[in-house]
């Protein structure tokens, strides 16, 4: 039983990037598989340097480094949707590997779903 | 549109029982609505549903003071007669709940808040319900919003 | 009935960003389920006419599209049923 | 005081159309001038035959129809939409005006404003 | 991105009265967040605020029943307050706030509810508010779900 | 202070649907200013490039992009106030 959860909106603009998150890690938290999917806007999930105070949320930044420790198999982000908000791999959070968002990753999980 | 039905390639999958997942709200979304119809339809093909489980804005659901005009559906209504005739657990994620407003009696005391407005026969729990459908097979349907 | 790989469940209009997601991720045996706001696609076909789509009647009626769509590609929510039970998977998009 | 309502979503999957309808017809009722476009998935609300019984919800041909009579100076559609959705005349609902959205038709309204 | 800044060419508009209206939920959209920050830096800088309009998802920011966690910010609390302290009122559209579950005491009565769970200091009223701002020359600003 | 005669506040990525609708009505003399999710547009700038254009700044560093814009196009709240309280009309997207 893998699960792939996809975020695909944007950061600290809805709670549906916060939710998925939660999904993905209480599957880890009872030792299912699960990976991360970054695509659209929800990629700038994976920038570096976010700075949430000023918009009075908490960054997930910390929470996202953490993920491979809480048993999140990967964190995967959509090649095109990065090349479309100039995300390189400097750019990027660590432990990020990049992907394309089609068919073949899809069918590689039992489980395919969104937070909303 | 569309290429005519393709032939049976092999035996279905004999995936008899659904969880479904809504977090789309009513009055908002479409979602409460096609996840009723659809609910109803499963239950008349002999099949099982073992939970609906509210997450996100899908906990608005389980709201017991929605009081639409009386020429429009009762959402909130329709799904507490449905699940209390046909025996099926309602959840809403704790986490959703606790933040959109929507608390049972034991949350409303620990948080010293002045009323409760979960309505029956929905419950509150955490996402360990919903993971608990996911590991043991049930076919999990999400009714999402549209826009 | 068909036995469909993945099923694909569309409830959102051509203009949604999570419309082209979709449309990225359908694989060959996989079939496409049009449903709310998803039925608009009906009136835009190239981009999904070499796929297994179907669309759910009570969304069509809504919203006056009906008559686009020939009556075996039109399911109603028994359809639905069949197809979310017997598809391998199910993606709601 | 003219007031432009835009409806971009489509009927029946959001309820933000409707309550766009519920703010022009407040602003018609106090005898302030206001028109609705329709535009984007929007154009949808304004073609012929719609029977929403199946989704169990009140469908809002009428409404729009009697739109004039309640005050509502014009029911514009966005010429783009139309042609994107095979929307033509005949498909149309009656006093449907196309139009072009842009700066010269949001520049002649004092408001402009969405629901939702 | 962009060019620089343009010079004024005109005396600006004594645009110095606003109203809010707020139609993106809390703890779904940054629209109450974005309004709030907007709402202080307005006071700050002499601007009046004559109402704040909450209307479809908005509404749930007037809940009294709201309980996010303690490391994140209370919003329905965080607005009470700001009105409360610099005599604004805030005002739910009856309509959405009905049909979604928001209702005050004579509401709670007119429908046979359970509870109520509106939080001071708002109140439920009509369109008309919306209206009555629109008309009297208010500089009406929209908060809207970002997505 | 600047006088606008328009502007348009715009808080959706530019998947989305209504940021399309929003380039379109940008005329002559108006202004744009980015909030929320709006601001990611500054990672894309060909299409908004001949406009007055601003951008929040607790968005752009919310979103790890002040960097990314000059500091006399990034506004604090106190700059939206003045945006829209000086502009003869504002449009929220």
């Amino acid at each position: 039983m893998s699960t792939l959860i996809i975020i695909d909106q944007p950061p600290y603009g809805s709670w549906e990037g916060r939710e998925a998150l939660d999904m993905a890690f209480s599957l880890a938290a009872f030792d299912q598989p699960v990976s991360l999917l970054f695509c659209g806007a929800g990629v700038n999930w994976l920038r570096k340097g976010q700075d949430a105070a000023e918009v009075q949320q908490k960054s997930i930044e910390r929470n996202l480094a953490a993920a491979p420790v809480f048993g999140v198999e990967a964190l995967l982000a959509d090649r095109s949707a990065c090349d479309q908000y100039g995300l390189d791999d400097a750019a990027l959070l660590d432990h990020v590997t990049i992907t394309d968002l089609g068919k073949e990753l899809t069918g590689r999980f039992d489980h395919v779903a969104f937070a909303g | 549109m569309i290429s005519s039905l393709p032939e049976q390639t092999k035996t279905p999958a004999p995936a008899g029982v659904f969880t479904l997942v809504i977090t789309g709200a009513p009055y908002s979304s479409q979602a409460p609505q096609t996840a009723l119809r659809f609910a109803r339809a499963a239950l008349a093909a002999n099949k099982r549903i073992d939970r609906v489980f509210l997450y996100g804005d899908g906990v608005h659901l389980a709201s017991s003071l929605s009081a639409p005009p009386s020429d429009e559906l009762n959402l909130c209504d329709a799904w507490s007669v449905f699940l209390t005739e046909n025996h099926i657990a309602g959840v809403a994620c704790i986490a959703s709940a606790l933040r959109r407003g929507l608390v049972d009696e034991s949350e409303m005391q620990r948080y010293q808040l002045t009323a409760s407005n979960l309505r029956a026969p929905f419950e509150i729990a955490g996402l360990g319900e919903w993971v608990d459908s996911m590991a043991t097979g049930s076919r999990v349907l999400y009714f999402h919003k549209g826009a | 009935m068909i036995t469909l790989k993945t099923l694909h469940i569309l409830n959102k209009p051509p203009e949604h960003s999570r419309y082209r997601l979709c449309l990225r991720a359908i694989g060959p045996g996989d079939g496409l389920l049009l449903t709310e706001n998803g039925v608009l696609a009906v009136t835009r076909l190239s981009g999904i006419d070499s796929e297994r789509c179907f669309a759910l009647a009570a969304d069509l009626e809504a919203r006056g599209l009906s008559s686009q769509v020939s009556t075996d590609q039109t399911v109603s929510f028994d359809g639905m049923v069949d197809l979310t039970a017997s598809a391998e998977n199910v993606i709601s998009w």
